[in-house]
């Protein structure tokens, strides 16, 4: 079997997209995502810790299961049925600390936060950091962190309910099912980590890696969920006398939404497989490029009906926007890709 | 500066606040001040200053009226509480009004003392206002109207509605169409707001008419003759709307202009929407001196295209170079999801090409 | 690296010359180079590597000459000097020719001692397939021919064409197409080079044929069955496409990656346009895969949306990037103007977004 | 009067725009430029300076004509027609002279080369530029360069016959019907300049507003031409039983470049009528920007003729080509804009 032979999802793999399919519709995502805006409050992690998910993707020796592609594919699922169970932050979190060496299989059992931030953590692992969002920060047990300093970059694990850990006053109305509070750690004296390690500021890409793989495959599912709704539209939907799906207009945007979810899916996949910084860059931009336009365009076939809070298509939106610069925004990551490549090249 | 938009400048700088240009993310949201700008405005005359001195305009040439409204969107003066008021109805009721509809109507449609909705849009009918399936039979001197209007901006809080209705179902659909004053609290008439994704600056509503009785008297210009009074009504607006697209890019772009740091390519990118805040402003104001020195102008549609591009890349720019500020930010998400919206009022970007491509170039119709 | 694909780069060390990746730009305008590329990598079975030991091939798996060909495009392999004979018309004769047509065509074909055009486009029908109308007539065992053709790659310099005509004018369009190879040397045939805008790679001409005789024998695959042999040839390009379009967008950037310096919106541009090429390559191979594995794979019309677009930008990013330079480098506009025609052969970006929309997401068809 | 009134062109304006078309298209550009690409040399000062072209949207006491705006509409005229005969050169070196008050109405009696590069210009008035692209360098009497220096901006004019003045080898085979040859200037001693001014480095863009205006207006012409070009093209050419230009994929692509170019033509008359150094700017990226891509949707709307040589839409793309870049690359001037408004704004 070639390498590229993998980019094929496996049987098992394309069982767990079924049955992740299933499961996370039966949350009905856009039905919490509109209770949350109205201030209700999403759970369900017990329905992922449940399902096994969070193991998905963990090598086996720190008790996981599945490979790279199969966290993809499932995640995939997750950003198209805009699930609200905190798997994403609990899927950022564990990768990371993975990559860091930093992992424990107690960890995965209680719900996760995860941020990147400037800051500084001291020898004795005591963490400082002015202002970090964190994905999932309501409800974890524990923060996962990249702190970056002025000349090496950090992972901590900190207790959200250790001394020194405050909360920060803030309005997160982009997407309130998935909520991304601001904290400050350690204001005076640091805060202690439970676990942390310390890495050369060259070695920030190789650990971000595996999470910028999550967020863009929940990025290409959110995408993805975004084209079927679209479709779905414009074949109901019907102006001057036919389906608006029969305009060359629509269908030729809609074609390039489908061939830009297509080959956001492919860089998800071969960034998989590769977990090289540059390719993960790169998936991690074109996936938020992707959601962003594809949600947009969404939107805007709509039309007027686009505008509704008892639209779908808002959500998609408030999704792929949170999510598209949860990492960096796109310019930012090409950039840095471009880098690494001219430093290889010449 | 002309000595007319030098003593327009005089009344704003003794109605708006002192703190007005520094405060203006709060005022914007001040239903007082933007009531009491309107009535003050219109009192001395310079909300329809292209108007005569006896409707409450100061019988401004069409330049002098434009240089006007320019000064007033460069200060950012209140925006109108009820735009299809003073912006569309008022305009169709002035061109197509009995002498009773003027003397009764006019001057609070202007002023803003009563509100307009416009009923145009219908459930399947969308941006197709020939579609259009609402029923008047008159009889006895009086319309019976039943059927259904949607996304109309606050029928809720306006007293009056411009509504489009068809009178005569034999005639080529766009033939058959008149346009009625209705008083919304007629009995039969019901408006339910439709929830938006965001906070909206003005509501939406669903009109519903079950048999509702307008008298003939209320018929707002030719029997059958709807659809002149719609484009009509909608070419009032022209100008309007593109000063307010430049105006919605200008402040789109303002927390990018004033961020503390950028990087080189979001500075590229600022350039290109200061260049389509530029060229909405400038091909506006290159269409009304054409079409003012009596010479063929760009086709229309090519404002509302560069408009609706323009203010998207805006919002899209700020939102996405603030980062992380972003997230402690909603309001950027907001003008994000509202600029979206801009490619759908009055005409799809679709219908806009179509209409450039067929009209202007000279393209062959096809299939829409 | 697999077994075979280290067998493979063993045969290129010993073929080609040591300094050919450093000398790239010079070697792939070699004539010699790559004439005596294609009959070596023939003769030593890598050529069609899927197809079995006595055609020539080693009888590899899919997966594995795949993975051959992706070996290749990484080491830029010298170009073929006829893509139409190897890469379509040798797989057309090896699936619809009869004994006789293999025995004398196919290894002159695949080799590259003879080569093929491919008579497809006609003037007025360009994409359109369906709408050529060139005729033959066949009475007493022999085709007559007349018709027009144009854009037929290297016909100067071909041996043969595979030319597609009219047999059955009553049939529905697309059923009334034949096959014929005709010997380019024939009585009543014409071929005029056109001249290209740029330094075009392949000669592009316009045949003319007048009462030109082909023998029965000469037909390829079954009477009026055309539309098959011509859709089941260009499917056989389809993996050789993307690798192409991959292999010039990396050329293509070599200059920027290579470049001294570049601006922060320079860099985004490239990152940007690397991944563009990512795009290519992965959503090739994994096409490939799900085929391979049985799955349902992603439309491949996207294979040409994506390729197209990633050319262009790469070739158009080369170009602005180098600023003054390129003023004294022509070639970097020629390859963008090479570029725009990538939207064109094999189907329009249009033409491929229809067949997505309709194909794959399953939209209303319209008129086209 | 108002300002805005400006924007429509009087009636002495429309005049000039009638007699420049007429007699532009007249001197057949396409057909000199296909003879060019055979290594055919363009001609033609004769036929603009007896046409009093070369005086327009000089200032009066200068002893021209008109005012910006008349510039720009007969540049506008130039570019459509893809006038091969040396104007838009001469009016950069003219405006430019202008700028740094260093014209003589004699400059105008013979064609005239412009250029940018980096250099020095010592206080005798010596220049030293490693390597200039002149705008109409063949045959130029004069050369106006704008010299770049670490801290200072110089305006030269120096004689190409001059002492130090060498021609350096190069191919220029993107538009040879407007050649950009390339020079060194006194690689030594330095070339002597007839005419000097040194300006501060924040001076430069005042300076160049006029030719930004100048080339801009030639490239929204190229834009307006190739436009004609594609819609001319898609009314004759049919497919699948019907002229192209019934598709509405095709027609959206042609109200988009409508559109762009209108965009681009406000932007320019702005410009002129401000000579503002962003507005410049802008209009010269617009401008730019839309020639490269309304000439390319030409070229991409004419299929496979497209690149034949008989097709006239790659002499609209080598000429926008060529020209796009002449002042920098259209991102850096947008940056440059962005640079200049965060300063007024901040």
């Amino acid at each position: 079997m070639t390498d590229w032979q993998l980019l094929a999802p496996d049987e098992d793999s394309l069982a767990l997209a079924d049955t992740a399919r299933a499961q996370f519709r039966s949350l009905r995502g856009p039905a919490v995502m509109r209770a949350a805006l109205d201030g209700g409050v999403a759970g369900g992690w017990e329905t992922v810790a449940e399902g096994g998910y969070v193991d998905i993707g963990i090598p086996e020796e720190l008790g996981g299961i599945g490979r790279m592609i199969d966290l993809v594919v499932m995640l995939e699922e997750a950003g198209r049925a805009l699930l609200t169970a905190p798997l994403l932050a609990s899927a950022l979190a564990f990768r990371t600390q993975v990559a860091a060496g930093v992992h424990r299989e107690e960890f995965r059992r209680a719900p996760a936060g995860f941020g990147i931030a400037e800051g500084v953590v001291d020898e004795g692992g005591r963490c400082r950091v002015e202002r970090v969002h964190v994905l999932g920060g309501h409800g974890a047990a524990a923060f996962t962190l990249v702190v970056q300093g002025p000349e090496q970059v950090w992972v901590v694990v900190v207790d959200p309910e250790g001394e020194g850990v405050e909360a920060v006053e803030q309005d997160t109305l982009v997407d309130p099912s998935r909520p991304l509070p601001a904290f400050r750690l350690g204001h005076k004296t640091g805060v202690a980590a439970a676990e942390w390690r310390e890495l050369a500021f060259g070695d920030l890409e190789r650990v971000l890696a595996g999470a910028r793989v999550c967020v863009a495959a929940d990025l290409v599912g959110t995408a993805a969920g975004a084209l079927d709704g679209a479709v779905e539209h414009v074949l109901q939907r019907r102006q001057f006398g036919r389906a608006i799906g029969a305009f060359q207009g629509v269908k030729h945007q809609l074609a390039d939404a489908y061939t830009a979810v297509e080959r956001a899916r492919s860089l998800v996949y071969g960034a998989a497989l590769s977990l090289d910084p540059r390719d993960c860059l790169l998936a991690n931009a074109v996936a938020a490029e992707t959601a962003v336009r594809v949600t947009s365009l969404f939107t805007q076939l709509m039309g007027a009906m686009g505008v509704t809070f008892e639209a779908d298509c808002h959500l998609f939106l408030r999704r792929a926007h949170q999510t598209a610069c949860l990492l960096g925004e796109p310019d930012a990551l090409y950039l840095a890709a471009a880098r690494i490549e001219r430093r290889i090249s010449r | 500066m002309t000595d007319v938009t030098s003593e327009f400048e005089a009344f704003l700088d003794g109605f708006l606040p002192a703190d007005y240009a520094e405060n203006y993310r709060h005022y914007r949201r001040d239903v007082k001040l933007r009531t009491e700008y309107q009535a003050a405005a219109f009192d001395a005359g310079w909300l329809v200053p292209e108007w005569g001195p006896g409707e409450g305009g100061r019988g401004l040439s069409v330049p002098d009226a434009l240089a006007v409204k320019l000064a007033g969107a460069r200060r950012r003066v209140p925006r109108l509480m009820n735009i299809q008021g003073a912006g569309v109805a008022a305009p169709a009721i002035r061109s197509y009004g009995t002498a009773a509809q003027r003397a009764r109507l006019l001057r609070p449609a202007t002023r803003g003392d009563e509100w307009w909705a416009l009923g145009m849009s219908e459930p399947g009918a969308g941006s197709d206002l020939a579609a259009l399936r609402t029923t008047a039979t008159l009889a006895d001197g009086v319309f019976t109207v039943s059927g259904q209007k949607v996304w109309t901006t606050q029928a809720d809080e306006a007293r009056w509605c411009a509504l489009y209705v068809r009178t005569d179902p034999e005639a080529r659909p766009h033939r058959g169409i008149s346009c009625l004053i209705l008083d919304l609290r007629s009995p039969g008439v019901e408006v339910r707001p439709i929830r938006t994704a965001g906070p909206a600056v003005e509501s939406f509503c669903e009109v519903f008419l079950d048999e509702v009785k307008v008298p003939e008297e209320a018929l707002l210009g030719p029997l059958h003759g709807g659809w002149g009074v719609a484009m009509s009504s909608l070419e009032h607006e022209r100008d309007m709307i593109w000063i307010n697209t430049w105006l919605e890019t200008t402040r789109a772009l303002e927390p990018t202009l004033t961020a503390p740091e950028l990087s080189e390519h979001q500075l590229v990118r600022l350039g290109r929407s200061l260049a389509d805040a530029e060229g909405v402003r400038l091909t506006g104001l290159r269409t009304a001196a054409q079409r003012w020195a009596g010479l063929p102008s760009p086709a229309s549609s090519i404002l509302k295209l560069l408009g609706s591009e323009s203010v998207q890349r805006a919002a899209l720019l700020s939102l996405e170079s603030a980062g992380a500020r972003a997230f402690d930010d909603p309001a950027l998400f907001d003008e994000r999801l509202e600029s979206l919206a801009a490619t759908i009022y009055g005409g799809t970007s679709e219908i806009q090409r179509n209409i450039i491509a067929e009209r202007t170039l000279g393209l062959p119709k096809g299939t829409p």
